[in-house]
């Protein structure tokens, strides 16, 4: 990867390494893998091509040319059920901040994509299973209604095993939530484009995951709406196989394409600028 | 097992007793009204013994109770149901029924989530569970009601979507994000009502609405307490603590300001008194629905723009190193 | 049946009839059956319900309260490809017109149907198979824009064996017509009801046939696109049972409701009114 | 088998001749210029025997050439294509491959219907046989263009919707019928071309639009003559009888108005020169398009509806006793 960028230098509170320091293994073909190699290879394993799951900020990186504008940076959730179960919920934000140096499972902000202005939401599944609360329902609408304002085009990159359970009912809500932001944005006239990673389940996946005009899947990311668990204990019988990669979603037609992580940015460059560019008279 | 069956049992004994005595009563020359006034007394207390302080885990059961109004009950006290069918792409979801009927004098669109009554019944609804068919025929009545200016109305009763492998193969979670999107930009007054248990995504695709009414007992959740249970403990046996933690009861989905309205239910529950509750969650409906057929349709989408752009806890902190 | 309505009795045209003139064999059971009984039981064999293919005059006279006032009532193929195989297409047009009493596959015109008024058009699969050729799209186009005009609803009761292959690409035309007509009207807002009866395939099902707001099936019909010989001679394989059936239909989400004829009367109008009843302020 | 596959073998073979002369010409200090003269002469007459007067059931042969350019040639020859996946619903279609590119600097959607190159490649496009699947996804990319206010360009080639159980059970005849209404009111300019083969209402569900191109030799048909024929004579061995009446070539079709531009081929079809076939079919479109995108959507809109208003052949007759 490319040098830390300025706004990366720019932010506090770094990330703690989990595991191993130095080395790493493939969930795929059990490799053990150097991690600065890994990092060079945009976290996709040389052996097998597995796309390891990415860092939001990391993601940024790869992503946004130069500068990245960071919204509403320092939203944390108000833990409105004053959830606690084995420990507090708070407790569980906490520790999670720590080892991801985030505030919370989705950064957004504004930046350029291949040269294109474009609103950027990257979801994090390190921080509490990149799982969608208050907070990162409220930086989805924020970051839409921004880029509303401003006429940019939004990429939503999502990473999630659903709605945040301890926000119950005021989780699922952020459903309802993103979905009239984007139905307000599309109504402009205004493109969006969701950007699958491994995994995109539940509350995501059935809001502005699926609700984007252009949808990538990147290569062999999980995506759907129940989990596999799940699935498996409901009706105990054999799933079909790749079921729920994003190969077999392109396949039930759920996904415009499937792309590598390495074409990602080209991939997006291009459609942002064929959406950009001069239009018929309307 | 519904829990609440085994606690509702010796009022149920009790109350036949009353019942046989009355009869008794009428038949013969032996005066029972004592007797009859004092079994009376017993119920009354033993009804609020029973169903006086109930746990989170026992409304669940009781949202859930057989014997519940179910959606069609809502829908067949309408006048003039006529159900439409089919989503136009694939199948007829049975777990969704919807139509047009008029409340009052009023001509509406109607979807409901359908339980159901017995087994059978219930392996043919999918145990209310939706398919992506069922979101995409409320998508299309949805838009049907928009075409024609006629106000929506919802049931929602449903334990959420259905994990299996032909939902996911035909996309439920692009069928439940469109059936959002649907309902968040339509041009109509839509009203919702909670009518028994409300489940994640499976309730919220119907559940987009400019005025939410609950009834007292029934529970709106991000996930039922088994599916959530499972998802935060990898235990669906601990579903009784999560039932909970996860705070589904009208009132406090009333102080969060998720729901409108709560239509109260007579003690023990709305199977106890399916009429007057059916009555009541249709008036309710229709003094919503004079209300919001005077906006102007931009006026509508605007409001429930708002009205959900609200929801959610959260504050700002003073820097990001204030993780630490 | 009602007795004949003054507007059937205008028509100096009448039809031959075909066949025996007293009995009827029931396609379904094999039942013989008198035709004056089977008359009065609208076409339904009284044993096994099987719904009898109807003649157009005799559907509008089921249908219609009153009153019917016939639009382009005289209009006839151009015959635009001088098509002749073993007889030229004209003859073949020539001896449906004495059979049917019809100069076409529609007739079209406006009445009220249990109390609402409309647009009315039925097809006659009597008249070359209820093809769609020049005329048929013609007279569905005028029939949608004089009803666009007086802001009335539209019921379109198909029976049709696709485009009429004598027309050749004219006939294909037709669909593209008849769509075009139909998306003017839905974009005033106007309702479309189409009842698909026995048979409705090909060009016709194919375009306004499900082109429906709300869509009725009488019962028993087969629909589809393509025939049941055609599929029978491509796949070679077994069909479902039931299969391209009204019933199979509704089972498979593509249409609204499956109606017995003896009720479609009273189903009709329940639409209508439903959808004429005074709206919400738009 | 393909019969212009049988003609054009002794031109082939003799072409062929040619070349090696010409190689030896130049290899060998020999003089063949004579010889090669005459043979090219010998050639030109040999092409106009063989091409000069087709009937149209040779002419459907040509419109089916296994070499013939197929939709995908001009669209890769388009620049910076890039192929969307998918109806969002059931499948992705691979007899109809869509996605967006540019016609020289202006930026458009394009979809297309897709034949094989070979035996496998044919299995995997269904021949170019639509599904339902196809026909949505079609639709899902007009509402795109209309949204994004990009011209949508389509390419034809199709013997015609595929009469298969499942395309039946997932209901094609509302899958052509919603993508012909989505066209027909579609607010950005369309421009059709009718490549190789278009057979019925597979082809036409991508076929109205504001300016309709067809190669000199495509062909374009209420059936295919195989399928007219099994429905005429119930004998799909009559289809070179059903190829002479359906009047399914380019220049009768300009006749009857059906389509408002002939791009010519050489003699011998497209696939004798396929790139200048591309560049002149993809200028053409170009040339419509600068002419309609400076129209208004309601314009538009409006000129199409009058376009395909217009087409029919009937009379009014005196009285319908005339019949008689
Ligand atoms: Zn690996
Ligand atoms: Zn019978």
């Amino acid at each position: 990867m490319a040098p830390t960028p300025q706004w990366l230098r720019r932010r506090t509170v770094k990330p703690e390494p989990a595991g191993d320091v130095l080395w790493e293994i493939c969930r795929s073909c059990g490799e053990r893998l150097y991690k600065k190699d890994l990092a060079e290879k945009l976290w996709v394993c040389p052996r097998c091509g597995y796309h390891f799951r990415l860092h939001a900020l990391d993601r940024i990186a790869l992503l946004a040319d130069g500068d990245f504008q960071e919204l509403a940076a320092l939203l944390a959730t108000g833990d409105p059920l004053q959830w606690s179960d084995r420990m507090p919920y708070a407790e569980k934000i906490a520790g999670d901040r720590k080892k991801s140096g985030l505030l919370e499972a989705i950064v957004v902000g504004l930046c350029r994509i291949d040269g294109v202005r474009v609103g950027l939401g990257v979801m994090d599944f390190f921080f509490r299973g990149g799982t969608m609360g208050s907070v990162v329902g409220e930086k989805v609408t924020l970051l839409i209604e921004e880029a509303a304002r401003q006429r940019l085009p939004v990429v939503l990159v999502t990473a999630s095993g659903g709605a945040r359970m301890e926000e119950g009912v005021i989780a699922l809500m952020q459903l309802a939530k993103t979905t009239a932001a984007v139905e307000r944005f599309s109504e402009l006239g205004l493109p969006l484009i969701t950007v699958l990673t491994d995994p995109t389940t539940g509350g995501v996946s059935a809001s502005f995951g699926f609700q984007g005009d252009i949808i990538i899947a990147e290569a062999g990311a999980a995506i759907g709406f129940a989990g596999r668990r799940v699935i498996d204990q409901t009706i105990r019988q054999k799933l079909p196989e790749g079921f729920q990669s994003a190969e077999f979603l392109l396949e039930h037609g759920q996904v415009d394409m499937v792309v590598r992580r390495s074409e990602l940015k080209g991939v997006l460059g291009k459609v942002l600028r064929f959406l950009a560019a001069q239009a018929v008279p309307a | 097992m519904n829990v609440i069956i085994e606690l509702e049992k010796p009022l149920l004994e009790l109350e036949a007793k009353i019942a046989d005595l009355k009869k008794l009563n009428e038949t013969q020359r032996v005066d029972f009204s004592e007797e009859i006034a004092a079994l009376e007394d017993k119920a009354r207390q033993l009804k609020q013994e029973i169903f006086g302080n109930l746990t989170p885990w026992q409304r669940v059961h009781l949202a859930r109770h057989p014997r519940r109004p179910l959606a069609l009950d809502y829908i067949s006290a309408l006048s003039g149901f006529t159900e439409l069918h089919g989503d136009r792409l694939y199948r007829d979801d049975p777990a969704i029924v919807a139509g047009y009927a008029y409340l009052g004098d009023l001509p509406i669109f109607v979807i409901g989530e359908q339980k159901g009554r017995d087994t059978k019944d219930n392996l043919y609804r999918n145990f209310g569970m939706p398919h992506p068919e069922g979101y995409r025929k409320a998508q299309r009545i949805m838009r049907l009601a928009e075409k024609f200016h006629r106000p929506l109305v919802t049931f929602i009763d449903t334990p959420g979507a259905y994990p299996g492998i032909g939902a996911e193969e035909r996309g439920q979670s692009e069928a439940i994000a469109s059936a959002l999107k649907v309902a968040a930009g339509l041009r109509t007054p839509i009203v919702v009502n909670v009518i028994g248990e409300g489940g994640s995504g499976g309730a919220l695709a119907i559940g987009i609405g400019d005025h939410i009414i609950m009834l007292q007992h029934a529970i709106y959740s991000v996930a039922s307490p088994e599916a959530a249970a499972s998802i935060l403990w990898r235990d669906a046996g601990r579903a009784e603590e999560a039932a909970q933690r996860l705070r589904l009861t009208s009132d406090e989905l009333f102080e969060f300001g998720i729901i409108d309205e709560i239509v109260p239910e007579p003690l023990g529950g709305a199977h106890r008194d399916p009429e007057r509750i059916i009555a009541d969650t249709l008036g309710a409906t229709r003094r919503a629905l004079e209300r919001l057929v005077r906006l102007a349709p931009e006026e509508l989408v605007d409001r429930r723009y708002e009205k959900f752009r609200r929801i959610g806890s959260h504050v700002e902190l003073a820097h990001d190193s204030a993780a630490r």
